[in-house]
Parts: structure tokens; sequence; C-alpha cells
């Protein structure tokens, strides 16, 4: 069973490949069926290699098939081979199981759009690429999957390529990732040259034996690693590019741009976090820039008016939080976040989907509202949805896994108080945003009824989303409530648990009375504010310092404008300043000159016989002069 | 003999080509195909038929050698080798032939046959460049192929193709003419120290010269190797003569002469002159370093499209160099599998160029737009060759790069990140690029025709082979190791006399 | 017979050479440039003969022969040109000459 | 004089014997035809003579002239050029309105002069060999005396040649006043380096005369003047043979005095490669006038020789043997296309504009003069590039390496106005006012010869080694 | 001797200079007979009597009869007098007088660097002239002959009235 592993990246990769050859010549039944059914079996085959691997766990812990030796030069050799173990496999699962359901809804939602087979050929393209990331047992070949992703999303973000804005934001978010990818780029060339492989155990094994915790080389691999993280993940201060990816579809959006790319820097850290084991600097740093990243987000996610931006800084704001339990050492925290975040996520983009598809584009939550009669699957889905992400207590999968890392965070020894505190004033901003669309969307008076209809594909991934959303978080119940930790056993044996400080570790069941507080209370504000209260959110936001922080809170936190400032429009400048290549002026000064040359010599070509005579002349002395001279 | 018909055979076909467009200009298209056709089979059956043992190192040196006097009277022979190096270049410009042949059928329809003859000529001497072991003969193939450089720009090109065809031809004959000077100066210091004297490659790399002299021939070697290559700050002529030439000569220039320069630098400067070059190397990779990231930002300031994908060749070509120089095993795969990959993606680019060209009659990307609707092949194979020339893994650009770039990270971890910034500026032409063409609104109301069956199969076997190098590319990197290996193990000569 | 100074002989020839060249280089009138060459030639054959006598030999002298041979020849042609110029151009300026340049 | 010695000076005797009988012909019976024939003749019976005539025993008889290996190298090949130009200038039978006989003559008297110049070792023979020579060119270059251009050129040489003469005469008579002997042989008796001044001043002022005729810079402005207003085959005549035998000559000269042991000798004739080199191509650059521009780069290509030149030794004789070969084909060839096209437009001027899209028209005819074209700049396939890698080769040797990367350089430069005419041939449309004129008609003898040209251009740049056998038995080893 | 031989050198000199000055050919040709014929002095105290008597019946007898003749043919009229002195502004004379000088400059420093020795002045009969003339020299006449004949050809040629055919 474990040895069809190959064909989980290898069935979407068939699928987008019939796709692109003959995409054309399918009718729009055939192009689901391949592009849904392809992703479709390949989830399949996951939970079938998950129960195979669950009930009978490979000697080691984990499974490991080897494809070819993609080169082998000056001993460097990086295979193609996929590993499978807790870390992976989960990964897969998710995003081979919220792939499917994301497929399925896109079969519906993409109806009537010119470019279906094309968009699924993207899709699955994608799907095969993320599962190549996951599985990659080398570093090289997880590159792989990591462009590959990236490429694919800037493919589905410029989808609709007419209109030069969505392409924009397709390049953008191409470029933006890459900068993150060349600096991991190059902490690849780093441990090529000092480890010599890129083997993931290998590499994980020759950075343990051969550098001390804290060498500088470490340290170097692992900021550049993270700096590659960061790119992907979207987080500070390289997480620009992701709101306007959500000028691409919104399944795009829910299953790249929430559920499954933009976590693959979580899972990069969490692949490699021996290195960051071994420089504690960077790991505080991936603390850090989730902390700040989760914050800044947030009241990003606060002030925006298009549900799409919202989710996508909601997105930034909860991969911060996975950086946070990265950063402190919680490591299956972070992948338990990534799961029900996945879900949740997912499930609220596909329900915004539905809400601006039924409104004929409308991505203006002030322009909707009162749709929860009208749209009875989508708000209660979207309820659901929104009741996870802001962490309503108990009764929501993203309680369970927000919950763990805050806690995880307070213990830690890696952690403290003060990043304990920025998760839980995250925690505040992420109920207020969540209920903010909620109830701006789905409550209030109706603005404009919805049009069309919403057929079975796309309720039910909806629906199966809600009810993971809702449920999803069992798999790990604290001590505090059952103690069933199932997800965090299953995951060490790939990753380690968290270090707690003994001192801090008491506290767990304050710690979760206050977080579920600070939930609800987000809830409530958002139900004063922007149902109860509109007027005095209005005087709220009426002093000018008020508009202004706003404005700069809607803007991003102004890093579009700092790095047009400081990278985009010097490039520019010099770009234009350079077009004509101000190296070929040099050359044209030779020709010029040649030419100057030319006038001159001719100039003494007069035709006159006496100007030649004195030529002769002026040789003669000239050579006499030599002869007398030397 | 296989050598001397590797050479004799396109040059035959091109010859004939001409004559036969007296009868038909269908003629002289299907000689050339077959004149190049024939090579590449040579090349192919080559390299099968020597796969295995004769590729590792210590089996001998050449793969198939031929040497017969020619000049006695100053030792130069006709002395064709050919090794795994050589045979790479030979398979990529018997590929690349057979395709600018092709990207022609329909592009060219005014002197056929003259046309065919040109091309064949260049790629004739493309082959003598890729196989001479003798230093003479080497130069003369290397000039020989640019005077029908020179006449597929000049008549077959664009609006400024007399210029552009000028300046090609002043860079690099100006170059090889100081190269002439730095070969006939170590063919006299050898025959000095020796008594022999020969123009023989081998004979000549374990000549012992003051470490002054080595260094004067190095550059000599280098200066024009660096011209064709080509390195910031030399390159200018390139963005002009490819922007203008016909689609075949921008295929041939940037896919297989440019790459005279790196093979020039791998055969001739590293072997020769190790210890010179050794220390120049830091020079080099510097100036290779700049050209990386100049050429791609000033790619990406340029409106025109094929002017666009000119700069991309210096970009891609600063890798090459610095791989060259890094001087480990690593880069050195490296380099050579960029020569190949930059060879199938860049040519790809510029018949994509040609084709856009010959259906819209321009070449200014303001002009274009929104072409995906019309031409959703092209803009497919478009798209898959800029990412492959942004350096996308799974492509065998990526794999080149990325091997260059690991190997000279030992050498110089400043010039790594340096370069490494020019694959974030790639991507920014790279998607700029296909962006301007396929994407955004629609200019104008003719509908353009797509890519057909001719077209398509072109495409696809570059596709094929870009894939195949990126996925697996042990089957070249086995095939060039020799070769690597004895540039690497090359004896340390300098400064051991006068 | 009293002695003169070779080099006097030579410096001589050189001055009227001089004079010669100067005419050459003066003159637009092609008959004076003819002229003037004739100066030339004569001095050199002055110094030929000067060198001759230094030591005591024909053969400076045999050389003076012909260049006089040579001048005549040359005066021979150069006197038709002339005639043919003036016929052609109706002057014997020799910058009337100078449409053959650049 | 005893048959011996005649037998010993067997081709001047010959060419003697031609001039003769050409006029006695002419006399009885005026006939183009026939005074081509004798003149052929006279040219193959010399170049005969020049295969059976003994080689040992005349040496002391005649003083003036030895015909030794070198000489007849350089004899047979101005006596071919001069066929070969001659067979050129046959093409049009009323030469350019003029009666065509005489060309015959003076050709055979100009070639007279050359074979002189070429075995001369002595001044007498010198100077009489280039007066015949430059007699017969002042009548052939004013041959069509109803063109003002031939006229104003023709009296350009003359009084510029009787000038140059004239320094020549002075150097000589102060070489002969310092050393007493006018034989060649006796410059070895020349003082040492100290006292030599008196002598080197008198070299000095031959090399003007020299200089003169090879046209090196500076004494080199009449050259454009002269190529353009002359005959296209007369000009071939003084860009190759008559500079080819001055050089063959200068080389002789040069073995006697020892030009490398005297340093103001050898930078004498560096500054004047320089000169020539940097003056020839930087003068052709925009040049628009083939006629001129070929005069530009056979200045260019003087240099080069006088590079070689400079590196003395058995290596550079045979460099210089063999360059000026592949010259004198490059250039014959060349002046044989604008003789050929000329008669397109009467006497043709010699613009450019006359090649725009000549490929067009006359696709051969281009194609040749591409390839002499593209040998004067030393692209391989052709002569000049053998001939640019021998002097190379022994310029390298002799470690004249600053002369040879000018040389390069300027070369390099020089191409640039070979491409011109090339793009101007084959890259633009033709002129409207020549398209319209009735197509050329291109003699057979002369369609021939181009023919040989481009044959002999191909088989010395792709096989020379028959050839540097030759040279190397005959110039001398290296 | 040696007097005269300065003497005519002076002469020489200056009846040169006027020659070339002169606007009026006609008069500029009989100052370059005086100074041929000072030449032919000086040729005298050289020893070569022959070459004296040949530099007048030739030189001054032929060539330059030769030019006079032509004048004559060419029949210039007054007006070229005028032409010549418009032609010949001083300041024309400017560069080639310093050319010229300082090429005589050079010469003079050239020989001046040694002590030449006295001519001894021994005349050199026709006899012994001719001896080696028609003897080592035979070929140089012969050659000689061929220039003749050259120039003889040359000006026919180019002498022919026009249309001549």
């Amino acid at each position: 069973m474990l040895g069809l592993l190959w064909l989980v990246p290898a069935v979407p990769f068939a699928g987008a490949l019939v796709l692109i050859l003959a995409g054309a010549r399918l009718r729009r039944t055939g192009v689901a069926v391949v592009g849904a059914g392809s992703v479709g079996v390949s989830a399949i085959i996951a939970a079938l290699i998950a129960i195979r691997f669950v009930t009978l766990p490979p000697a080691e812990g984990f499974f490991t098939q080897r494809l070819w030796t993609w080169i082998r030069v000056g001993g460097f050799a990086p295979e193609i081979a996929l590993r499978l173990d807790a870390l992976s496999l989960v990964m897969v699962l998710v995003v081979t199981g919220v792939g499917f359901l994301i497929h399925l809804y896109s079969t519906a939602f993409m109806e009537g759009d010119d470019g279906y087979s094309r968009f699924f050929a993207y899709m699955n393209l994608f799907v095969g690429m993320m599962l190549v990331l996951l599985l990659a047992d080398d570093l090289l070949l997880l590159y792989l999957g990591w462009e590959g992703v990236g490429l694919c999303s800037y493919l589905l973000i410029g989808f609709w390529y007419r209109d030069p804005v969505n392409a924009n934001a397709g390049r953008k978010a191409f470029i933006v990732t890459r900068v993150g990818d060349t600096a991991m780029a190059v902490g690849l060339f780093l441990l090529v040259t000092r480890l010599g492989t890129l083997d993931i155990q290998g590499l994980m094994q020759r950075a343990v034996d051969q550098w001390a915790i804290g060498s500088p080389l470490a340290v170097a691999v692992a900021a550049l690693l993270l700096a590659g993280a960061v790119g992907k993940s979207a987080q500070l201060p390289l997480q620009t590019w992701l709101p306007d990816a959500m000028a691409g579809p919104t399944p795009v959006s829910a299953l790249i741009h929430a559920a499954t790319m933009v976590t693959a820097g979580v899972y990069l850290i969490a692949r490699t976090h021996v290195l960051f084991t071994l420089a504690p600097s960077v790991q505080l740093a991936v603390a850090i820039i989730g902390a700040a990243t989760l914050l800044l987000a947030g009241c990003s996610a606060l002030t925006q008016h298009d549900i799409k931006r919202v989710l996508a800084y909601s997105t930034i704001s909860q991969i911060g939080y996975m950086f946070l339990a990265l950063g402190v050492g919680a490591w299956s925290a972070a992948i338990f976040h990534f799961m029900t975040h996945a879900f949740f996520k997912a499930l609220l983009f596909l329900a915004a989907g539905v809400v601006i598809a039924r409104m004929d584009d409308e991505h203006d939550m002030f322009k909707m509202g009162g749709l929860r009669h009208d749209l009875p699957v989508a708000f209660w889905t979207f309820l659901a949805g929104a009741a996870s992400l802001a962490a309503l207590p108990l009764v929501t999968a993203g309680f369970y896994s927000k919950d763990l890392i805050l806690v995880e965070t307070w213990s830690s020894v890696l952690g403290g108080p003060w990043l304990w505190i920025a998760g839980l004033v995250g925690a505040f901003l992420t109920s207020i945003y969540a209920f903010r669309m909620v109830f701006l969307t789905f409550f209030g008076t109706l603005q404009k009824p919805p049009t069309g209809r919403s057929g079975w594909r796309l309720h039910v991934p909806l629906i199966i989303l809600a009810i993971l959303a809702v449920v999803g978080g069992f798999v790990e119940l604290p001590a505090t409530l059952g103690d069933r930790p199932y997800f965090s056993d299953f995951l060490h044996a790939a990753l380690p648990a968290v270090v707690n400080d003994a001192a801090r570790a008491g506290a767990i069941a304050r710690l979760q009375i206050v977080a579920g507080l600070v939930s609800i209370a987000g809830i409530y504000v958002a139900w004063a504010l922007f149902l109860r209260h509109r007027s005095l959110l209005a005087r709220l936001t009426r002093p000018r310092p008020a508009r202004q922080l706003h404005h700069f809170w809607a803007a991003g936190w102004g890093f579009d404008w700092l790095y047009n400032v400081v990278l985009v429009q010097p490039f520019l400048w010099f770009v234009d300043v350079d077009r004509r290549d101000a190296i070929d002026r040099v050359y044209d000064g030779i020709a010029w000159s040649a030419r100057a040359g030319w006038r001159a010599l001719s100039a003494t070509e007069t035709g006159r016989v006496r100007t030649y005579a004195t030529g002769l002349t002026l040789g003669a002395i000239v050579i006499t002069a030599i002869v007398i001279f030397l | 003999m296989t050598l001397v018909w590797l050479v004799v055979v396109p040059f035959v076909a091109g010859a004939a080509a001409w004559v036969a467009d007296r009868w038909s200009h269908a003629w002289p298209r299907w000689i050339a195909l077959a004149g190049i056709g024939i090579d590449l089979a040579i090349a192919v059956t080559l390299w099968f038929g020597t796969s295995g043992a004769a590729l590792v190192p210590g089996a001998g040196p050449w793969l198939a050698e031929i040497d017969v006097r020619w000049i006695d009277a100053l030792g130069i022979h006709l002395h064709f080798a050919i090794d795994g190096l050589s045979l790479l270049l030979v398979l990529l410009t018997g590929l690349l032939g057979v395709l600018a042949v092709a990207a022609s059928w329909t592009e060219i329809q005014d002197r056929v046959g003259a046309f065919h003859f040109q091309l064949l000529w260049i790629l004739s001497g493309l082959i003598g460049v890729f196989t001479a072991m003798d230093l003479f003969l080497f130069y003369f193939f290397w000039e020989m192929m640019l005077v029908p450089m020179f006449f597929l720009i000049g008549i077959w090109g664009h609006e400024r193709r007399i210029y552009a065809a000028t300046k090609f031809f002043l860079f690099t004959q100006v170059s090889g003419l100081l190269m002439l000077i730095a070969i006939v100066a170590l063919y006299i210091v050898h025959g000095r120290a020796t008594g022999t004297y020969t123009f023989d490659v081998t004979a000549l790399a374990g000549t012992p010269m003051s470490s002054t002299m080595s260094w004067w021939l190095m550059l000599g070697f280098f200066g024009a190797f660096a011209v064709k290559l080509p390195m910031v700050p030399l390159h200018t002529w390139l963005p002009d003569a490819h922007t203008e030439a016909p689609t075949a000569g921008s295929v041939v220039l940037a896919s297989l002469l440019l790459k005279t320069g790196a093979y020039g630098m791998l055969r001739f400067v590293l072997p020769l002159f190790r210890d010179a070059a050794a220390s120049f190397a830091p020079v080099a990779i510097v100036l290779g370093v700049i050209g990386v990231v100049y050429g791609a930002a000033l790619a990406f300031g340029q409106t025109d499209l094929k002017r666009l994908v000119a700069y991309t060749s210096v970009s891609h070509m600063g890798f090459v160099l610095i791989g060259i120089f890094a001087g480990t095993t690593i880069a050195l795969q490296g380099a050579i599998l960029q020569i190949l990959c930059h060879g199938l993606s860049t040519g790809a680019l510029f018949i994509l160029a040609g084709a856009m060209q010959e259906r819209l009659h321009t070449r200014e990307m303001g002009r274009m737009g929104g072409l995906w609707a019309d031409a959703p092949r092209m803009g497919g194979m478009t798209l898959f060759f800029a990412l492959a020339s942004m350096g996308l893994p799974g492509l065998g650009n990526f794999i080149a790069e990325f091997l260059v770039l690991a190997g000279t990270y030992r050498v110089s971890p400043i010039a790594t990140i340096v370069a490494s910034t020019g694959l974030i500026v790639s991507t920014v032409y790279a998607l700029w690029l296909v962006q301007a063409a396929f994407q955004g609104p629609r200019h104008g109301t003719a509908r353009l025709r797509d890519l057909g069956v001719r077209e398509m199969a072109t495409m696809a076997v570059l596709v094929a082979a870009l894939v195949w190098i990126g996925l697996y590319p042990q089957s070249v990197v086995d095939t060039a190791s020799p070769a690597i290996a004895r540039i690497t193990s090359a004896p340390r000569v300098a400064s051991r006399a006068p | 017979m009293a002695a003169v100074p070779m080099t006097h002989v030579l410096m001589v020839a050189a001055a009227i050479f001089g004079l010669g060249l100067v005419g050459v280089l003066v003159r637009r009138n092609i008959i004076f440039v003819l002229m003037s060459i004739e100066v030339m030639l004569n001095a050199a054959g002055l110094a030929f003969v000067a060198a001759g006598a230094r030591w005591q030999q024909a053969d400076g002298q045999v050389m003076f022969l012909f260049i006089l041979a040579m001048a005549a020849a040359e005066v021979a042609v150069g006197l038709t040109l002339v005639l043919q110029i003036h016929r052609r151009f109706g002057t014997v300026d020799a910058d009337a000459m100078s449409r053959l340049r650049g | 004089m005893t048959a011996s010695t005649l037998s010993a000076i067997g081709p001047l005797v010959a060419l003697a014997v031609a001039v003769l009988v050409v006029m006695i012909a002419l006399a009885i019976h005026r006939s183009r035809g026939l005074t081509f024939a004798l003149t052929l003749a006279g040219l193959a019976a010399a170049a005969v003579t020049l295969r059976h005539a003994p080689m040992a025993p005349a040496i002391d008889a005649v003083p003036l002239v030895v015909f030794d290996a070198a000489a007849r190298f350089y004899t047979g090949l101005i006596l071919a050029a001069t066929a070969a130009i001659a067979v050129l200038a046959f093409g049009d039978a009323e030469w350019q309105g003029e009666r065509p006989e005489e060309i015959d003559l003076l050709l055979l008297l100009a070639a007279l002069g050359s074979v002189v110049l070429v075995a001369a070792v002595h001044f007498v023979a010198l100077f009489l060999g280039l007066e015949i020579l430059s007699v017969s060119l002042y009548a052939l270059i004013a041959y069509p005396r109803t063109h003002a251009a031939s006229l104003e050129a023709g009296v350009k040489y003359l009084v510029l040649a009787a000038g140059s003469a004239a320094f020549l005469l002075f150097g000589m008579a102060l070489v002969y006043a310092e050393t007493g002997t006018m034989a060649f042989a006796g410059l070895t008796m020349m003082p040492s380096v100290a006292d030599a001044t008196v002598a080197l001043a008198g070299v000095g002022l031959i090399v003007v005369g020299i200089g003169f005729k090879l046209a090196l810079v500076p004494f080199h402005l009449w050259t454009p003047d002269v190529y353009e207003g002359a005959p296209a085959p007369v000009a071939a005549f003084i860009a190759t043979v008559s500079k080819g035998a001055v050089l063959a000559l200068l080389v002789r000269y040069a073995a006697i005095i020892d030009v490398r042991s005297r340093p103001s000798l050898f930078m004498t004739f560096a500054v004047l490669a320089v000169a020539s080199m940097i003056a020839g191509n930087v003068l052709a650059l925009l040049q628009d006038n083939v006629k001129r521009l070929l005069a530009y780069s056979s200045i260019a290509h003087l240099g080069y020789l006088i590079v070689a030149f400079l590196a003395s030794g058995a290596l550079a004789s045979t460099a210089i043997a063999f360059y000026l070969s592949a010259y004198f084909v490059t250039m014959i060839g060349a002046f044989g296309v604008v003789t050929v096209l000329s008669q397109e437009r009467g006497a043709g001027t010699g613009s450019l504009d006359e090649y725009r899209g000549l490929a067009l028209r006359r696709p051969w005819i281009a194609t040749v003069f591409a390839a002499m074209l593209l040998s004067l700049a030393g692209i391989p396939l052709t002569a000049g590039f053998v001939g640019k890698l021998y002097v190379t080769v022994a310029a390298g040797g002799a470690a004249l390496w600053t002369l040879l990367v000018v040389m390069m350089l300027t070369s390099g430069l020089g191409l640039f106005y070979y491409l011109r005419v090339i793009v101007a041939m084959f890259m633009q449309p033709t002129d409207s006012a020549v398209a319209t004129l009735a197509a050329i008609r291109v003699p057979v003898a002369a369609g021939l010869t181009l023919a040989a040209l481009a044959v002999a251009l191909v088989w010395l740049g792709v096989y020379p080694e028959p050839f540097i056998q030759v040279i190397r038995a005959t110039v001398g080893g290296g | 001797m040696v007097p005269i031989f300065y003497v005519s050198a002076a002469v020489a000199f200056l009846a040169t200079a006027l020659a070339i000055s002169r606007a009026n050919v006609v008069h500029g040709l009989l100052d370059l007979i005086v100074s041929l014929l000072a030449v032919a002095v000086m040729f005298l105290t050289l020893g070569a009597p022959f070459l004296a008597a040949l530099e007048v019946i030739i030189y001054a007898g032929a060539i330059m009869v030769l030019f006079v003749f032509v004048m004559m043919l060419l029949n210039l009229g007054p007006q070229t007098v005028e032409q010549e002195r418009r032609w010949l502004p001083p300041r024309a004379w400017i560069t080639p007088f310093v050319l010229a000088a300082v090429l005589l400059v050079e010469v003079v420093v050239v020989l001046g660097g040694v002590d030449g020795p006295a001519l001894a002045g021994e005349a050199i009969d026709p006899r012994q002239l001719g001896t080696v003339l028609f003897g080592r020299y035979a070929i140089g006449v012969e050659l000689a002959s061929m220039l003749l004949l050259a120039g003889v050809v040359g000006a026919a040629h180019l002498g022919r009235r026009e249309g001549g055919a």
C-alpha cells in the first residue's frame, strides 16, 4: 500500500497533463471529472495509505520511496524520493482532502468560465506540486514543489488575465515570494557547500553532528530558510502579496491562499526544526515574526471592506499564530492549527465565494447585509467557520488549536508572557474581525437580494468543511478537557514535544479561561460595533488620528508604499534610465571618435598636389629627425 | 571520419540548397533539413554508441578523433576530436539546427537557397569550433562562421539589420583578432620552449611560460570568448544582433553562437592557463555576477520582445561565466547544463518571438496584449519557456543555475548571493514578458493564428528536452564529466620556466 | 687642384634641392612645378657627382647621366600632360585639378 | 655581353624584346588582338626564361641585377599579375575612347621596370627600374586622356613620383658619398652606428622614395586620387605590381643593411607601419568610392606588410611572399570587378551607389567581390586569412607585440568598410539610376580571369601548403 | 678653382631662388638656365667636364627648350603673370619655406656631424666615363633606353590630338 505513495502526487500531475494537452477537446463534464477526480483519487490513495500507516506503522516511523537519483555530481546527489512520516501524512491528508472538496466546489463555481479546463489544469498542477513539496525527502525536491506551488499560485491569481489588475497581483505574488525563495535557495547553497547533501534526514543528522547550538552557520541557514518560509507564508515583512492575491477566483483563495500553500512555510520550518533548534536566535525571530504578523494583520483585517481581503489578512494573522507556535517550539501545535485553519479558512473562503457569486461579484461587505435568510447554507457554514476562526470556546476546532498555541506559548521555555499577550490580543482582534464579517454580511438589513442559485456541488463541500471546522479539534483535547492528545502523540514520531518551563506549566486552565473570554469579548465587540451600535463605530472613527490609523491599517501598515519607494521605484527608475544600455554609449563613443578621425584625416586629402608634396616633405623631415635623434 | 562528416555534411548540404533554389523554393528547405538532420543523427549515434565505458574518466580522452596534416609549414593539422563536452554541444547544434530550419519554413521567402546556405555554413562552422583540437583550425572555424552570420542578419534581418550585423561582426572579429595574437604567441612560446611548433591543443596545454606571459595570453583568449559569451561590458552587440536577426539567426546566435564563448573558456582558457585563470577568476566571477543582474534588469526595461529575450541571454550567460570560473566540479557541470538549457529555452523564446512577429508584424510589446484568448498554445509555450528561463525547478535551467550557484558558494558566498538576486529579477522580466504579450486587454481586432503543427512539434521537442534535463540530467552530466575532470585536473605549469 | 670639401658640395646641393622643394610646395602653375622638380633632380645629380668625386669613381657621373635620361623622359611626359590639361581645363593651375579628393 | 650574361637576365631580355616586337607590330598593323597576344606571349616567354635561366654563373658578370631564387619568385608573381591585368584591360576593345594598343606596350614596360626592381642589387638598377615603372605609369594613368579625372591623376602622380624620386636620388647620393659604392652589397660596409648618420640619413631619404611607391603614410596622399582617376586595371597594377616590386626590393635591401640592428631605421619603419595601418583604415571608414576605398585599404595592407618586414628573417620573408601573393590575387580580383563594372556606365566612377543591390543584378560578380573583400579583411577560407596568420606568426616570432596589437585593432576597424561595400551589394536595393541601365556584358576573358582569381583565393585559403612550399623553396626557408 | 666653386654655387642658388619665385614663366626659365649653367661650372670644378658639357647641352639646351616650346604652344597671355601674382601671396611661402628650411637644417646637421674629406677634384675624362658606362653599366644603359622609350610612347600617346585614333 505504501508503495503507491508516488501515485499521490502523480495522479494530480497526470490530471493536469491531460487537461493541458486535451483540455480544449474535452467537454465540461469531462474536465470536471478529470480535474476533481484526479484529486479525489489522490485523496483516496492518501487515505488508504494513512490507514495503512496508522494501523501498521513502519519500523522507523517513516516510509521512504526512492524514485530515482535526480543528479549526481561531485559528491552531491539529490534524490527524487518521497518520504512519508506523521508530519507529511497529516499535511497530505489535509491537502488532498480539503483540496478535493475545493475542486468539487470549483466544478460548479467555475461552470460558466471560458478557461474551465485551464483552471483545473492549474489546480491539479498545484495539488501535485503541493504534494511534492510535502512528500519530498530532499530539500531540492521540496524546493521544486515550493516553486511549483508558487507558479500555480501566480497562474491562478492571474487566472482572469484580461484585467491587468489580476495579472499584476499574480506577478506581485510570485515576485515577492520569490524574494523569500531566493534567500531559501541561498540557504540550500550553504547547506550543499557545508553539509554536502540536501537529503532532509541526512541534513538534520549532519547538522546536529557538525554544528553547535548557536553556531553562525546554523544561524545563517535557519535565517535563510526562515526567509523562504516568510515569503511563502506571507509573514512580515513579505506579507504584502497575499491580500492582492485575492484577485484570483475564490476557490483558488481557499485552496492556495488559505488552506495549503501559504502554510508551506510552517511546514518547512517544522520539517527542518532541527536547524532552528540549533539556532535559538532565529527561532526567537520566528516567534516574534509570528506575533508581530498576527497583530499587524489582525489590525488590517479589522479595517477591510472587501470580504476576501479580510480573509486574506486573517490568513496572514492565523499563520502568524503558527509561526508563533513554531517559534516557541510548539511544533505539533503549529501543525494542529494548520489543520484546523485549513478547514475553517477554506470554508470561509468558499462560503464567501458563494456570497460573492450570488451578489453579482460584490466584494464589499458594507454593500451586503441580511443575507442569512436568503443564503442559509452559506450563512450557517460561514458562521461555523467564523466561530472556529474566532476560537469560540469548546465547540470549535479553532479553539482547540489556538488554545494549544497560546498555552504552549506561555509555558514553553522559548515563549513567555509577552508572546502570550500578543497572541491573546491577536485572538481578540480575530474574533472581532471574524464576527465583523458575519454581522456585516449576514445580519442587518438586506441591501440587495442575491441572484441565481447554488447547487449541491457548492454546498456539499461547505457542509463537510463546516463539520470539520467544528469537530476537527477533537483530535487533540487539552489536559483540562479530557486530555486526549492523539494528534500530538501521532506527530511526536516526527516532531519533538514542546519543552515547557516548569515554572509556567501549571496555569493551563486559567489561560484557557482567559482565552475563551477574550474570544467571546471579541464577538461582543463586533456585535456592538458592527450590528448594534453602528453610530458608535462612526464616532470612534471620526477623529482625524483615528481615520488616519484606519487608513494606515487598511493599507496594510504601509508596507506596499514602503517597498514601492525603497525598491520598486528605484529599480524602475534605473531600468527606465538605462533602457538603452549606457554601456553601449561607450562603443558609440568609439564609433564617434573613429568617425571624427575619419573626418580629420579625410581633410588631408585635399586633392591638391601641393598638399600631397607637403606630406612627402613632412615624412622626409620626420625620418631624418628619427635618424638624427636615434 | 565521422567527425569530418559532421563538418562537411552541412557545408555541402548548404551549397546544394543554394543551387537547388534555382528549381524550387521547397528544395532548399528540405535539403537543409536533411543536411543538419544527418548531423544530428550522427551525433545521437555517437552518443548512444559511446555511452558507458568510454565516458568514464581515464578511458582515453576522445570518443572519436581524426588528425591529418594540413599546413605543414606551420605545424597546422586538421585535428578533429570529440569528447563529452564537444558531443553535447554538437548535439545541441544538431537539434537547434533542425529547429532553426523548421522555424524559418514560412518566415523566409526571399532568396531561400542563399538563406539556407548561410544557415548551414554557420552550423558547419559551429560544429567545427566544437570539434577542432588544433588551435588554428579552431580559429579558422571561429572566424568562418561569422561571415554567413553577418549575411544572415544583414539580408534577412529586420529594420536595423545592417547596423546590427556590422556591430556583431566588428565586436566578434576584433576580439577574435586579439585572440589570434594570443594563439600565435602561445604557438611561438611553445615552439621556443620545446622546439616543436604546433597548434595542437593537447600539446600546448603544458607549455612552460612566465606567469606574466600566461596572464596576457589568457586575457587574449578570454577577451574573445567573453565577447561571444557575452560578458558585460562587452555585450552590447548582442541585443542588436539578436533583435534584428531573422528567427533562425536569433536562434542560432542565442542558442549556439554564444555557446562557443563558453566552450572556448572551458576548452582553452581553463586548461591552457590554469594558474592565470585561477588568479583571474575573481574578476571574471564579479563580471559574471554583474552580467546576471545587469542583463536581467535591462531585459525588464525593454519594450521590444526580442530585445528583452536578448538581454536575458546576457543574464543567463553570466551564470555560465560564474560557473566556469568558480571552477568546482559542481559549478562546471552547472555551467555546461546552463549552456545547454539556455540554448533550448532561449532558442524556443526566439522561435516564439519570431512566430509572433510573423503574425503581428511587430515586436513591440506595447502593441501586443491579450493574445492568450486567440493563441493559447502560443501563450502556454511562451509561459513555459519564460518560466524555464527564470529557472523554475523541474526544468533544466533550474538545475543548471542551482549547480552553478551551489558550486560557486564555496568559492565566493557574496558572489553567489548577489547572483541569486538575478533569480528575482529574472522572475520580474519573465512574468512581465508573458503579461505584456498574452495578458491584459486585447489590442487590435485581427485574430491571431495560433501555433500550427510544425511549430508545436518544434516546441514539443524543446519542452521535452528541458523537462528531461530538469528531472533527469544525469545522462548529460555523465557525458560531460570526463571533460570536466580533465579541466579540474589540468596541470599547473605556469611560472615554472622563464 | 685645390680641394672643395665634399660636405660643402653636398650642402650646396641640399640648398638647391630645398629651393626646388619650396617651388614644388608653393607654385600652382604646373610648369613651375615641373621646373622645380628639375631643380631637385639636378641638385641630386650634383650630390652624386660630388660623391663620385670623393671616391674618384666614374659611377657618380654615370648616375648623373641616368638622372638626365630620367629627367628628359619625365619632362617629355609631363609637358605633354600639361598640354592636354590646358586643352581640357583651359588652365595650368595645379589647384584646379583637385576634383579627386576626400 | 656573353650568352650566359644574357640568359642570366633572361626575363629582362624577353620583356625588352617583347616591347620591341609589340612596337614593331604596332607600326606595321594596329590590331588590339595582335598586340594583346604578343604581350601575353612576351610575358610567357619571360616566365619561361625565368625557369630555364642558369642561376649561378652570371651573378658577378652583371652587377646591377641578380635573378636569385627570391627574385625569380617575385618576377613570376609580377609576370602573372601583369598578364591578369592585361587580360582585364583587354576587356574593352575601344579602350575608354582611346586607341587601346599602347596599353599593352606600356604594361610590358611597367612590368619590365618592376622586374628590374625585384632583381636589383644596385642603386642604378633600383633607380632605373623605378623610373621605367613610373614613366610607364604616368602614361597609363592618364591613358584615357579625354577624361579630366585621368589627366588629373596622371599629373599628380607624375609630380609626386618625380619629387619622391628626387628624394630617393639625394638619399642614394648621401649613401654613396659615405660608402663609396652603389651596390647593395656595399651597404654592409656602412659604418657602425655611431658614424653612420650621413649614410642613415641617406637611407632615410631613400625610404621617402620607396615609401612613396608603397604609399606608406605620410607618403600616401596621392593614392586615392590616382586610383580613382586611373583606369581600373591600371589602378590594379599600381596597387599590386608596383608596390609588390618595391616591397620585394625593400626586403632584399633590408636583408643587407639589417634593419633590426639599426634602431633609427627600425623606428622609421615602425612609425610608417603604424601610421599606415591607422591612417589607411581610418581614411577608408566612410569612403563612398570603391576605388578610393581600395586605395586606402592598400595603404593599410602595406602597413601590415611592413610589420612582417620588420620581423626579418626567413619566416618573415615567407610571410611577406605569401601575404603579397594573397594580396595580389585579392587586389587584382577586386579591381577586376571594378573594371568589369566600370563598363556599366562609361568610365565608371567607382561610386558605392553603383554597387548597391549588385547581388541581385550580378550575383556571381557580387560574390566574387565579396570574397575579395573578405580576403582583404582576412576572413577564413580566403588567402588573406592565411596571409594574416603568417604575418602574425612572423611578427610574433620577432616579438613585435605592440605592432601586432596595432595591426589587429586597426584591421578590426578596417572590417567596417569592407562590410560597408558588402552591405551595399547584398543588403541594399539597387539605385534606381543604375537599375535602368542595360545589363553589363562581362567579357569572357575577364570573367575567366575573375573566376581563376577566385579559385586561387580559396585555394590559397584552404590548402596553402603547396604554395608555401614553393615560397620556401625560393624566397627562402622559414 | 675653389673660389669659382663657391661663386658659382652662390650664383646657382640665387638663380634658382629667382627661378622658382618668378611670376613670368619665361623669366623663370631663363633664371633656371642660368642656374643650370652655374651648376655646369660646379661640375667643372668637381672634375666632371663631360657632365658640365651635357648639363649645358641637354639640360639647359634641350630640356629647357622643351619647356619653351610648350610655353609657346600654350600661348599664355599677359594675364597669366597677374594670375601668378595672385596665386603667390607672401603667406603662401611661409609653410613651404619653413618645411624646406627644417629639412635643410636637418641635412646640414647630418652633414655637419662629419668632417667631409676634401675632394681631390681630379677630372674623370669622358673616356673613363664611357668605359664604365658601357662596361659595368651596360645593362643600365639598356634600361635607360627602355626608360626613354616609355617616355616616348607615353608622350606620343598623350600628346595626340583629340580623337586621333
